[in-house]
């Protein structure tokens, strides 16, 4: 996977960020203040016009550029935290032109321990950690299960595309698992027992982008 | 809900322009979104900045000027601040004395602040910062973000912001400012939700018959729904709630504070009652705002904040304020 | 609709004992429903007295203190105050100078007011009145009862308050009153109806793709009826029916007033749109106001008041003035 | 008619306004600030009263109390309008302790006359002038049609309850005859040719007090 497989991702993203806009703001006007399908919206719109400024030759390039366009764009809790994010995957790809199955994983293991750690949560406090760690975990378990051996891989459905399947689909399972949850942390926390019964916006958001990168690496 | 607005996409930028074209006191950069005194950062003064969505008017950007704030840096509708602001910000107002962050406790406001003191410090620049938590409807516990900050900024702003005009040091600032925060509660109440420009429907939906106790400032629900009540039985509710959280006693300053729909022939009524519920409890009102300072759109409802005042307090308090929301002594 | 409220028929007294505990600088008469500056008469000065229905917070009781009003008389919710009022507020504020009512142009303000005045006169008391009717959306004919006092009256109070301040004679301070109301015009537009506490429903229906055009300080409706537009749109229309009827030039004094339910946020947004369109005609923005001044309860919508300066009015405009909603200069 | 008489009218209109107060507010809502129904009850509220704690002697001396109450308790136009009728009719009922219904007649001419003047309203005009001067002139002429001959008179049902009832008549004829007019002063002016379709407030509300006295006068 080079720079333009991630760059396709993340035009993905916007695109199916876009799209599903309404629905993240109704998520969050349930349980927070109802402005994180825009806020999703104008971050991505605004990293996909970047990268189209800059065009960076690498993986962690793109990621990096990614990760500052929406610390830059975004504001409220999910800009730093996707921000970070992506700065921190990128910084695990380092600079090589093209990347494996296995640094994905790494990265994006990179980037959920930088959520973590920046927003003090944990699985279970019902925030996007709730669909990002079970994706990572989901991927690097898929990684391990089909060393990099591309071709049979990818037939037995294993390889990045069948990897990055599982990866989405547990990110969707951890999504839908947030909603018999009381938060813990940000704004919907201010709810106590009010927040049961209502999917976390930014875990919804989080399965969106993972389902992004699974559907570029079917193409 | 109709907004007078142009787009909700543009709310924003058309309402800064607004607040150049009224404030000659006030220089808007509407590119970097940050509202600065015209007359420049004075040397030797700590700049005091603060910031957060929008959607609060008059805060933040209606409290720059002499003796309150230096720079205010306002966000989307709701949304916090990205740190390109705070930073521009922090860089203009800097008058070589330190700045210090006047930060609302939400996730967004502090991670997006913490981002920029990092970068700001990286250049040099002496930050400090201070968290303002008042709201007591929220539990503070490990289990939640913590409380909210609410109401208590106009106090903080205002009280640091005179300390910081005598040429106080930032730290002597960023002290009294933690002070006001400690000695003040708050506790919101809704009539009916707001409608962000961008959502275009009410964030919550309430009946005829029903209030929401304990709401913050963003249209997120409150903590628990109510019977709708008259004004005597909604304020003593907010006031029992702070008391219960910090016996309200001796002289105190309050904001009776409209969550900007409701007008102000309600809140004097509301803030008769306040008055008499804090008298019976044996406090003193003797300081008071009474109208729209920290707002939440066009949300219908109060907030009331309750500060403990010292004679250090009541003094800065009293010293003189220019801005376009509070401004007396000159 | 809800109120923050005690019940109806008790709003007008229970504001006035929130106006009472919010402002050690007035004085107020809740029995009597007076509202008088704490300091008394100041011997020699010609009194301001104004006064009209409630409902239009801060009006009036919000601008007295010293430079605008010594009393204001506020009668039930949108029904002009009785004779008795006027009597008693004129008697207590009267220095000796004679006494200057400041009138809206509503039928009811102004019999109330005359027989009043008759009835002062009677007792010795030297009374001027200035009728204010700025609202360029009423047509000013024999057919009508003439145009409306609307946001003008603030201009009024505030410039003539600054004059008599001086220690000018009656006759001055009614003249230059009357200069300010003859260079104001003012043109109002509603999102939403108002709801009257009495009443407890919206005075008319809007549906949420119509405004009303030139409406009123009392929930009536509109000349007209028209289409949502945007913030540019609505400003547009409201600068253009002042400028046609009083063509706008030169400096001009501008307040962007809120009807009590329109958030700060969406008056700057529409203070933008308005300065935006007085400068294409050549106007320059020189002095202005934008907040809630002249509300209508909790209607959404705003209204525009334009005044062509003249170097007089302009430095009396910027003289001193220390009351609940104005305040500068002290 | 003795001083009963006429407290027991301003009794009878009192309530028959409380009970139309709604109703007198919504036409008022229409065209005008929706205080009417609440200004009117207000007055003859506090006029009841003030009549109990005064019980003033004569006709005359009734009327100039509710007169006075109403400009001291109701406020708005109406208060000063209908104040200053009442008044100016106790003021031409002089001080005799009995009236006829020729006294009657000229007492609430003369009101209708005040009004007049106060006001700067003729005919035509969409105000209580046009209910109150067809009752004005009806009983004026129902007077004249039958002088005074208290019994003949009211057996042939022209006597004073006769009378008044013309006079009733012609005050809801008058305030019905308001709607399709384009009312020239007070609030309702404002809307120009809006306000046309509305039964003027105190139109209506003169139609209801004039009806109390016939009402009274029927007993
Ligand atoms: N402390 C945190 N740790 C991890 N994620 C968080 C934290 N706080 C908030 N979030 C995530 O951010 C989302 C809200 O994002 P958004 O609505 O854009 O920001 P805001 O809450 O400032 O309005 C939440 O749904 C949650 O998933
Ligand atoms: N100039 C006038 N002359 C006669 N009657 C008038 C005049 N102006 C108003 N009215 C009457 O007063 C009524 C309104 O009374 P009310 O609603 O109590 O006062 P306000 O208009 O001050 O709210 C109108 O319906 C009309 O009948
Ligand atoms: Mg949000
Ligand atoms: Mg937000
Ligand atoms: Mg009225
Ligand atoms: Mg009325």
């Amino acid at each position: 996977m080079d720079a333009d497989f991630f760059v396709a991702w993340i035009e993905e993203a916007a695109r199916s960020v876009r799209d599903r806009k309404d629905e993240l703001t109704r998520l969050d006007a349930a349980i927070g203040d109802a402005d994180h399908g825009s806020n999703l919206d104008r971050g991505f719109t605004e990293a996909v016009k970047a990268l189209g400024d800059r065009r960076p030759g690498t993986p962690g390039a793109v990621l990096a550029l990614v990760g500052n366009t929406l610390i830059r764009k975004v504001g409220g809790a999910s800009g730093p935290l996707y921000g970070t994010a992506f700065r921190e995957a990128g910084k695990a790809l380092g600079e090589a032109p093209e990347v494996s199955a296995g640094d994905l994983a790494g990265a994006l293991a990179a980037g959920v321990d930088a959520v973590r750690r920046l927003g003090s949560a944990a699985e279970g406090d019902k925030t996007m950690v709730d669909a990002l760690a079970p994706a990572a975990e989901a991927l690097a378990e898929a990684v391990r299960a089909a060393p990099e051996s591309p071709g049979a891989a990818v037939a037995e459905g294993r390889g990045p595309a069948g990897a990055l399947e599982a990866a989405a689909a547990a990110a969707l399972k951890g999504a839908q698992a947030t909603i018999p949850m009381q938060a813990r942390k940000g704004r919907a926390s201010y709810l106590g027992p009010r927040s049961v019964g209502h999917q976390d916006p930014g875990a919804a958001s989080a399965a969106l982008i993972v389902r992004a990168l699974c559907t570029v690496a079917a193409r | 809900m109709k907004k007078l607005i142009n787009g909700a996409g543009s709310v924003v930028t058309d309402a800064l322009r607004g607040i150049a074209a009224a404030h000659p006191g006030l220089r808007v950069d509407p590119e970097n979104r940050i509202v600065l005194r015209a007359s420049g950062p004075r040397p030797g003064k700590v700049a005091l900045v603060s910031g957060g969505g929008s959607g609060h008017e008059p805060l933040h950007g209606g409290f720059v000027g002499y003796g309150m704030l230096d720079a205010a840096c306002p966000g989307e509708v709701f949304t916090s601040p990205v740190p390109d602001q705070v930073i521009e910000a922090s860089t203009a107002a800097h008058g070589g004395a330190g700045v210090l962050h006047v930060v609302k406790n939400y996730t967004g406001d502090v991670l997006n602040f913490r981002m920029a003191a990092e970068l700001c410090a990286e250049e040099g620049l002496e930050v400090a910062s201070v968290l303002v938590d008042d709201d007591v409807a929220v539990l503070d516990s490990l289990h939640t973000a913590g409380r909210r900050g609410t109401g208590a900024t106009v106090f903080v702003e205002k009280i640091a912001g005179a300390l910081a005009e005598t040429g106080a040091p930032l730290a002597e600032v960023a002290r009294v400012a933690r002070e006001v925060n400690a000695r003040s509660r708050s506790f919101g109440v809704a009539l009916s939700a707001c409608t962000a420009p961008a959502a275009g429907k009410p964030t919550f939906e309430l009946s005829e018959a029903e209030v929401e106790l304990g709401i913050g400032i963003h249209g997120e629900p409150g903590r628990s729904r109510s019977a709708m009540r008259g004004a005597r039985e909604l304020a003593g509710a907010a006031v029992e709630a702070i008391d219960e959280d910090q016996p309200v006693s001796g002289d105190v300053l309050v904001m009776l504070n409209g969550m900007g729909g409701t007008p102000l022939i309600e809140l004097y009524v509301a803030f008769a009652e306040v008055a008499g519920h804090l008298a019976d409890r044996g406090a003193r009102v003797v300081r008071s705002l009474v109208g729209n300072y920290v707002t939440s759109l066009d949300m219908q409802g109060f907030s009331v904040t309750v500060c403990h005042l010292t004679d250090e307090l009541t003094r800065l308090w009293d010293a003189p304020v220019e801005t376009p929301a509070l401004r007396w002594g000159r």
